[in-house]
């Protein structure tokens, strides 16, 4: 396998840019580790008050390119989505990383994480991509669940 | 039965079966205690150990990747053969550590009072039965000295048979667990486990069902025996020795105490405390029984080819067999009943004025591997009147010619030490 | 260092170093990890498997005896290799179950305040380093936790060097058990393990030795090391997986009480209550992993064959070679010093600007496995102000030229992720 | 192997005949399992009075024609031997059974107990030959013990 179809240029901007880092309301934050590798992240999803609409993504953490790329990218594309648009997509996600190279993320609907296509074909390295995605489901349901 | 050339081509498998002993065929009879080894999965094991070993969960080079990979899909396979999830399959040593972990578990809950499900205090309740191994036995003896419960023995009839009700003659509210085996290693009867562990349930008990001698011989689905805990050793199912397996339901797998620790179970450690991961991994750490693992599950392939149901039809039918002809040898006194119980393919016995080690060797010097002694199961000897017994048992590779062979043998044991 | 004709011969007895990995060949770095297996003992393990299977201790038919008796020579193969008397050596599934039997030993013997040398109570204390895996740190977490003893930790220094005078410093007349490793598997120091053991004994402490980075290393004469007991795995010294082993000095095995309870370490057994063998049957068991430790003993006559001190020699060397040339590499900081200690042939180290994580993978493009992560070492790597790290660790396979390989290979690292 | 190597005629007609069984004296007993099989032997020596002489050895348990048989061709070889000749005799015994057929117990030695050198070529029933020996070492001490 490639070593340039895991590290795509966008990926390792990403991980220097961070989109959404740095936890700066109230919320409802998910703590997740990868225990091979001791990584760990803290990330919450920001809600409309009627708990329908994600105004945005923060995190905080340390980790490889590939799980840092990842919440930057998941920070900066799900902002707007309704709960609904973000289970699919997340689910879609989660498919496409456990293809192993079967499935390739379309670009119009999933913008910078498409280049994370590749991980799938890399088996150790698709917690990594999880890692972001894991904490933001956990998040959305401890903050609706303080809704109710 | 199997026709003879579906026996020919499973027998074919097993290399061992070609070997000499004392200068003659072995015919193995002894797959209770340890089944033969079929070759396809003994070679792709070496292979797999020659070409692919690497750390399992614990690299992210390609090799370790593809370890990780082939450990959690012989995972899967030995799952989904007992129809569990595989999330809910913790590997072990053998059939004995897997009860242990679970003993443990109630020991050292008991010393800090909690979980409640696993603590026992004085006055609580633990039943076996009287057909135990001791490997089902010892374990909840030290759990009953150790927490001051007491342990009561769910009797069998003098056929060995175990009924619902015996166990419910000694089930009160105060039982928290009831440990039982699914098919005697002595005996060779099965037990109504699934009533058995409702009428565990029904007192609010934790069931241990051990599964040793079912699990190689017939189709096992995890969720209808009714368990809340399932043991069983890799090594009685044609898959290699140093690994074993502990099934629990999810729930109760959730609540129970970890027993052994350290790395590869954990997602945070610090000097002081440490999170774990959840089951199968707060059960499983250090560096997993890799290849051991694959070749299990390599194992489960070769009985899943055959098919479960064809394997308990033909054991359980020779089995019949061998029970008669055994039954009707001169001075020979087969241990258990064959009425109004199934059976699986194995027969334990006594020979009058000859003692089981002489039984033993005798059959041995034609080839016929069997086993003497105990069989691990000295109380249950003593309830049904000797110390010990030769046992003959049977596998998929066993044939009705050598069920005769083996008994034409034995009837000349007796005239062979001059007792006849 | 080896010449190159004996290392040739030495790669030539491990298929795996002939694997292509992602299209080129495999560098294998991850011997701390796991070690590959070498061909001869692999084969003949299988063998036995195909045609000498048969239930160990429990039989008297002819294969039975043949496998108890290989057991046996297996067991007093690897005895003999660490000085010791098979008596002595308790069989495992790995170094972490040996760790936790002992633990476990203490939990149980605290649980009901007997024997006294195990019963731990509030006020006593449990010592471990800063540099202990997760498998010696965890269990004795439980232990403080469960019976309220009190777990001290010993410093190391900021280059990762564990002093004699550190242990002294956190030592009372409440210590009653020290927890170590001969080697740290991060840092690859040599701790000074006598010296401890001897402060440890003074206190009148047990001492619990970690030589899963030892003994595959260097010649190991387990009373020498001054320890009680002594815990290390099969898998890391070029062995199967699912085997590992404590030793313990005969008069604290005596004393130390049964973990795992069940068949095959008993004398009498009745429904109430058993006797038990001495050692090691008391701490084993159920069936033994009889193939397992067949094939551990060959991997130890491969290595008795190269020659222990040869094998120290070689891998140090090369280690030294390894140290100072990574040292070397811009943006890469060794973790733990080389000034004043023994090492082994084992480096972890950090690069600036760049997650070991994709060090590794980077690496892994090359065909050069090496491990990334914590290594089972949370607390250290934290203490030693990093998350994790990547460790190249070699074996008696590892050569110069695959050592200035990878290297290289590390030096266009940070190029490749535009960190450089 | 030769079944008829190990089951000689002689062995049989012990295992009948049980010299020295039942256990009548006062004494010190030991008791001693075959963990395989569960066999047991309770074993008494009885001293002379200054614990120089075996005046005789009693007997009870459960075995195999060989356990059986050795337990009582022991008690009637050893019958009026010192302690010291004892020891020997048993040490020669132990070698034997050890030796893998390598060695041949002598008859003018060993008496009926030459019968049982076979038994060293089967390694699995060692332990049911040595039953008895082990036992009459334990209670040599036991009883010794007693007298000082
Ligand atoms: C120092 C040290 N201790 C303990 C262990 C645990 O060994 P195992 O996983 O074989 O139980 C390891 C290896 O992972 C180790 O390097
Ligand atoms: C009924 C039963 N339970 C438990 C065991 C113990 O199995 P293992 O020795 O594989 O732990 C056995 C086999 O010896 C058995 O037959």
């Amino acid at each position: 396998m490639e070593l340039e179809s895991l590290y795509q240029q966008i990926i390792l901007d990403h991980y220097k840019r961070k989109v959404g880092y740095g936890i700066n309301h109230g919320g409802h934050p998910s703590h997740q580790y990868n225990p091979t590798c001791g990584d760990e992240i803290n990330l919450q999803v920001l809600l409309s008050a009627d708990g329908s609409t994600i105004d945005g993504i923060e995190w905080e953490g340390t980790g490889c390119s590939i799980s840092q790329a990842s919440a930057s990218m998941l920070a900066a594309e799900s902002k707007g989505m309704t709960i609904d648009e973000f289970e699919k997509f997340a689910g879609g996600f989660r498919e496409a990383m456990r293809s192993r190279g079967e499935i390739v993320l379309d670009e119009e609907e999933y913008g910078d994480l498409a280049s994370l296509s590749g991980v799938s074909k890399f088996v150790a390295r698709v917690k990594c991509a999880m890692l972001a995605w894991v904490a933001a489901e956990d998040s959305v349901t401890l903050t609706r669940g303080s809704l109710n | 039965m199997f026709s003879h050339e579906d026996s020919e081509r499973i027998r074919g498998a097993f290399p061992e079966l070609r070997e000499r002993v004392n200068g003659v065929p072995l015919v193995y009879l002894d797959t209770a205690a340890t089944a033969l080894r079929p070759a396809g999965p003994v070679e792709h094991e070496s292979t797999f150990a020659l070409t692919r070993t690497a750390a399992v969960n614990r690299g992210a080079h390609t090799l370790a990747a593809e370890a990780t990979e082939a450990y959690d899909d012989a995972r899967a396979t030995i799952a989904k053969f007992i129809d569990a999830r595989p999330s809910d399959l913790v590997f072990t040593s053998n059939a004995t550590e897997s009860i242990n972990l679970v003993a443990l578990a109630f020991r050292l809950a008991s010393a800090v009072g909690a979980p409640e499900r696993f603590a026992l205090k004085a006055g609580e309740e633990i039943v076996v039965t009287e057909s135990e191994h001791h490997a089902n036995l010892i374990p909840w003896q030290e759990v009953a000295k150790a927490t001051g419960a007491t342990l009561r023995i769910a009797p069998v009839t003098d056929g060995g048979v175990l009924t619902v009700g015996a166990v419910e003659s000694v089930l009160t509210e105060r039982t928290k667990v009831v440990a039982l085996p699914a098919v005697s290693n002595v005996l060779g009867i099965v037990n109504p486990f699934r009533e058995i562990a409702d009428a565990a349930h029904r007192v609010g008990a934790l069931v241990v069902l051990d599964a040793c001698q079912a699990a190689p011989h017939m189709a096992l689905d995890v969720t209808a025996t009714g368990a809340d805990f399932i043991a069983f050793s890799a090594h009685k199912m044609y898959g290699p020795t140093g690994i074993g397996a502990l099934w629990g339901s999810a729930s109760v797998l959730a609540e129970m105490p970890t027993v052994l620790t350290g790395g590869s179970m954990i997602t945070r450690v610090d000097y002081d405390s440490a999170d774990y991961l959840p089951a199968p991994a707060k059960f499983e750490p250090g560096t997993p029984r890799l290849t051991q693992a694959i070749g299990w599950a390599d194992s489960i392939r070769f009985l899943d080819d055959i098919g479960m149901d064809r394997v308990a039809e033909h054991e359980s039918s020779l089995g019949a067999v061998l029970y008669r002809l055994v039954s009707a040898v001169d001075g020979v006194h087969v241990l258990g009943t064959n009425v109004g119980v199934e059976r699986v393919g194995l027969v334990s016995f006594a020979v009058d004025g000859v003692h089981p080690h002489d039984v033993g060797q005798y059959l041995d010097s034609k080839g016929i591997a069997v086993r003497v002694g105990h069989h691990c199961a000295q109380p249950l000897h003593k309830r049904l009147g000797v110390d010990s017994s030769t046992r003959i048992s049977l596998g998929v590779h066993s044939t009705l010619a050598e069920v005769e062979f083996a008994v034409d043998a034995l009837a000349r044991v007796r005239g062979f030490f001059g007792v006849a």
